[in-house]
């Protein structure tokens, strides 16, 4: 257990929230005019932007799959998006990131309706502070949606984690870096469905199993959050096509 | 890509201009709206969003100790780096930066550099040891033309309010960055003979070539590049150097000083 | 690929399943035939060529001093790769290590660290100034499915039979390694509803998704990794893990401990 | 303005030159057996060559031009061109060198000609002193021409600069680094466009015409040499072919 | 010459062999799976293993010959083959010896019967103690009958040297490292054909002339184990197959 | 390529072979005609263009203080770098160097590296610390065939005409790099049973396989390289030896000798 303090004596965590309390969620649809979806998304100080290219013609061709479209998703960090500037370029965490959030995202997108294309889903963390990879994913859910691309349903993502003992939900920086147990994961809301799935920390069965259920009520809240993100940009967009 | 459309869309181009006017309505002179926020992500110790027209780029600019190059030992150092990411447009691939890339932040670098808007001087903490790498990070996230202005003004405007984390290296506290002048640069556009600023994408795909003019508060000049596969005469390249020179007096006493609370004097 | 004689396959293994069975077999919470042998690589300070079923992988282990890092100036460092040689597989191929590459390293790299299976702060030499640089080398030699535990399993074997080469560098006698605790990886996959452990390269292909789940000898999870495009549903998750502790139990007790002597004590 | 002076009291450079005069030229045309046209190009110390090959076939295909011939162009310095010995391979100063010589030769190459071909042109830099990348096209521009590249024109380039407040024309090595101005400028004589501007340093409108007028001079100069070269390589080849 | 003295008083080396004789030899044909064909080989401490896939599909298609399969061969040591932990991924002295090797088994290689194929050639090294290149040759060319690419004989490897002025097979490490010389030779024994020869150090023509033949002395006996290896595995097959 | 063109070509300088003949006229152990000028690049300590027929290959030599390796503390360090720039023929791409690249520079290096033809003790400036590395590039102009050879040639005769800079790094006069022997690299290739020397680029793609062999004042050889997908019988391949050794000799004394200097004693 770490000597930081991370609960307070109240039972509040160092920026003040609950134990299973989100930090603040700002979602914007639909943000950068290039991109055929794109989705700004700020989790706390985390701030991370999804573009989405797709179905187009992919490239080589002997990398096109006739069955579906490959689904590639890249993870990108700016430099001044951390507290010691990060050289540009992969690294390994943004390419085992990349993977498990393509890996996230891919059963929920029906492929199968674009053989031979591909799906392009590009996310650039502009800041970070410990959940980056869970508000990619976010993005990116809501961004494939914007595109138009057709999906079995959105995913939603969040970490949960051990500090001081006790299972908490959406791990700030802190508690990320001297908590127990730190745990992404992805949801399909709608079915139910476990899609990204880490952990590495030290826990016991009995605590896992907690800290899945948290994840999974926190997974759905986010789920509500994007829907509605969704619905006000399409509701808006009616409103203009049809209004005037 | 479709060449025929292409083709009709330059002529139309073409033909706008040769009446005096331009597809998005503007005057030849002018450039699109724009709008410059500053000190958006909290981990770098400057950064702008800039937005003109469509086109939105992010820079951030981040300090730590280094070593400075040999032949400069009591100067700071500028790294300028410049991310075309596929995000942005769906001409940009992943990897390294390509010659656009590269380009990029070259001419950017050396907009701020020539001018000596920062006083490398200033930035020495011990002679030959130790002083200041300032990062200039230029992150494009909607290219809608014309990156080189964009980027450009994102650099200083990010420069300019940034602070030196003096504290996070246990040197003292925390100062702004001596920045001593405000370059600012325009990139032109001859179409049909005229002088087209701030060109928009399409503009940019139909001008067989740019001229950038990077010019300093005194009117001077401090850096320029053409790029493209087309060529200027000598007289379109002068008048856009003054057509130039005057665009960037008036965005940096309309947009520039508004971001901008004061600078170092010279 | 034929993607007929894919489906055909995969329709067999599920209904196999459906009727209690495997492909080759196993119970459905057996691993395959496991063979570890330790110390084959002279050259190596700890080394472990697994076999598991038909797959083989080969773990070495080197020390050699270096500079901790700032954070953590009283520890030693480990460095886990993975090379995925095209030897072992015709879906391999040369150059540097791809995303499954990447992947296989850090999840093995995470159940070494994460359960704290070796001791760093034993490995310090001077702190702040040299330490005990760990490199963990996990080389595939040949891929017949479930790579993560069988190099998994390597490294730790290597890791608990490696001597740290104190002569060599003139600082005293050679010493063990020094191993508290025996992780084990244990990956399943999720068929027709049912968790099957330790999947071979069939297996692995019908399935949509694996769950890695590295336990400890107190029974604690210390890592997990969900791979592949499919998802898990929460009860079939929390089986999984279940049945994983259960069998990382059982590998422990029957296998790590005939291959090591001795751990230290946590 | 700089501490070390440039220009001696008789109003001549540090190497004896005026202020608008060029360094000695020396060019000879089709030094190289295997390449479809060369040229080997002095400009006082800096000595550089060109090699064209093309139009050929242009692989991959993809990055084929179904209108017209790509052009490329590599600028690159031998590792002991310099002082200081130079790691091989590009970075990012020749990157972009290899951009701007690549454009200042496209505007008078007729690509139409060859839709789907490569036309591949490499500049070795063997030693340098200042005005590499004009001295590359300068020699790139004849290469082409012995390579029987159909063109619009030959283009010329130079450097001016201000040293000592003075607008010089040819920038040798010590004004380039001590001078307060370089801008390096390709031409196409016949037609009077400008191919390439590059420029830093700080300067006033004024002096900035200034200096596009001398080095317009300056590579009308360099033209005639060009030409000079060409024309004594034909005679030369068709005396070669006719004599005997 | 060193001072480390390499040969003993008794005529005999640091490992007790005499001068013309070889470390243990120990074959295993077939012992990858996954491979069309494998062999593992130690030679004293050098650990090698090698495997071959092939004839298949050659990628990029540009890459093909329509005259014969291409073949390709690839070195490689593990991080741990030696003392001091080797960085992964190809050096120049792997690339070197992965071109001498594949030209060394290239001579025996029939690849007209496999026009616009791949014949795939790895070798690993897991454990090096001076002779790897010629360990991996041996290993490849009983892979390659293994896989049953249809080949004119086996390549036999073994390197010689000079050692306190005096010509003996089969360098371990020390003697690599202070010998005066080092050369690895393949042979086609079938066809008294050399297929490699690389040499550094300082000797006569006389003591190459005698150093040549002491090479190929050695390498015959390797070939006589080989052919047994693979006659064993066969054997061995054919009663398994015949069996039960 | 067109291959029937390819066979009819080499069947044509076979049966030249045959007839005692070389298609460009020379005897079967002559070289092309060598011209070597040395000291042609001013900003390179030691330079050679070397033209071997139309082959030219221009060897630039460059040297600056650095670190000696752990296990020569009291040497000079030779790092040979070759670069076939596609300027040189159309086989040639960009990039870094390839297979061919890497044997060129690899085979030149052993060539001055094993004949002992540098004295490195004399390169140390401090032991343990401070030694001069000398970079021998090889720059490739124009490939017709033998670039071995002409690069070996370029190599020797750069280093052997090379200055230490010691003024330019504060360590007292320009010296002479202490160069004491003039190893020769000739190479042959095997047609129709007749040891031809120097092959030009047609005799290069119509033989199966070269033999380089490097031989030094002494008539002892420090390196040799087989090259190519053919073999080499032990007798021609003993001729081969014999043969260049002779070559060596020969260009040793007619071409070398007018352009170096003087040698330092071994």
């Amino acid at each position: 257990m770490s000597e930081i303090k991370l609960i307070r004596e109240d039972g509040r965590r160092l920026d003040g929230r609950l134990p299973e309390e989100l930090r603040p969620i700002k979602i914007e649809v639909g943000v950068l005019k290039r991109a055929d979806g794109s989705c700004y998304f700020e989790l706390g100080r985390n701030k991370v932007v999804a573009a989405v290219y797709g179905p187009r013609e992919l490239h080589p061709r002997h990398a096109q799959d006739a069955r579906r479209a490959a689904v590639r998703f890249r993870y990108n960090m700016a430099p001044f998006s951390v507290e010691e500037r990060r050289r540009p370029g992969p690294d390994r965490r943004s390419v085992e990131i990349s993977k498990v959030s393509r890996e996230a995202l891919e059963p929920v997108i029906i492929a199968e309706y674009y053989p031979r294309a591909a799906i392009d889903i590009f996310v650039e963390i502009l800041e970070s502070d410990a959940g980056t990879r869970t508000a990619g994913i976010n993005a990116a859910s809501v961004a494939l949606a914007d595109a138009g691309i057709p999906m079995k349903g959105l995913v939603s993502a969040v970490a949960v984690g051990k500090v001081d003992g006790q299972i908490v939900l959406d791990l700030m920086s802190e508690e990320d870096q001297y908590g127990e147990m730190d745990m992404p994961v992805a949801m399909v809301t709608r079915t139910n469905t476990i899609t990204l799935l880490q952990m590495d920390g030290r826990v016991t069965m009995e605590e896992f199993d907690r800290a899945l259920d948290l994840a999974i009520a926190g997974c759905r809240r986010i789920y509500e959050l994007q829907r509605k993100a969704l619905i006000e940009k399409y509701s808006e967009s009616r409103a203009e096509e049809g209004g005037v | 890509m479709s060449e025929v459309l292409d083709e009709i869309r330059k002529d139309y181009l073409f033909n706008l201009v040769r009446r005096g006017k331009r597809i998005d309505g503007r005057g030849f002179h002018d450039f699109r709206e724009l709008h410059i926020r500053t000190n958006v992500i909290s981990k770098a110790e400057g950064s702008a969003w800039v937005e003109l027209g469509l086109t939105e780029v992010l820079v951030g600019v981040k300090l730590q100790p280094g070593e400075p190059f040999p032949d400069t030992p009591d100067k700071g150092v500028i790294i300028t780096n410049a991310e075309l990411v596929p995000l942005a447009s769906p001409m940009f691939e992943p990897g390294p930066p390509d010659e656009n890339g590269v380009e990029l932040a070259r001419v950017v670098d050396r907009g701020i550099r020539e001018s000596g808007a920062l006083n490398l001087e200033k930035l020495c903490i011990e002679e030959g040891e130790k002083v200041w790498i300032v990062f200039i990070d230029v992150h494009v996230l909607n290219h809608e033309g014309n990156l080189i202005d964009a980027s450009a003004l994102g650099a200083i405007a990010a420069l300019a309010t940034t602070r030196i984390p003096c504290e996070r290296y246990g040197l003292g506290n925390d100062e702004k960055l001596p920045v001593r002048d405000l370059p600012v640069s325009v990139t032109a556009v001859d179409i049909a003979g005229e002088v087209l600023i701030d060109p928009n994408l399409y503009e940019e795909s139909a001008a067989s070539c740019r001229l950038t003019v990077i010019s300093n508060t005194d009117g001077t000049i401090s850096a320029m590049q053409k790029g493209g596969t087309g060529g200027l005469s000598p007289e379109i390249t002068k008048k856009t150097v003054k057509v130039a020179v005057e665009c960037a007096k008036d965005i940096r006493e309309n947009i520039l000083s508004g971001v901008v609370a004061s600078l170092e004097p010279y």
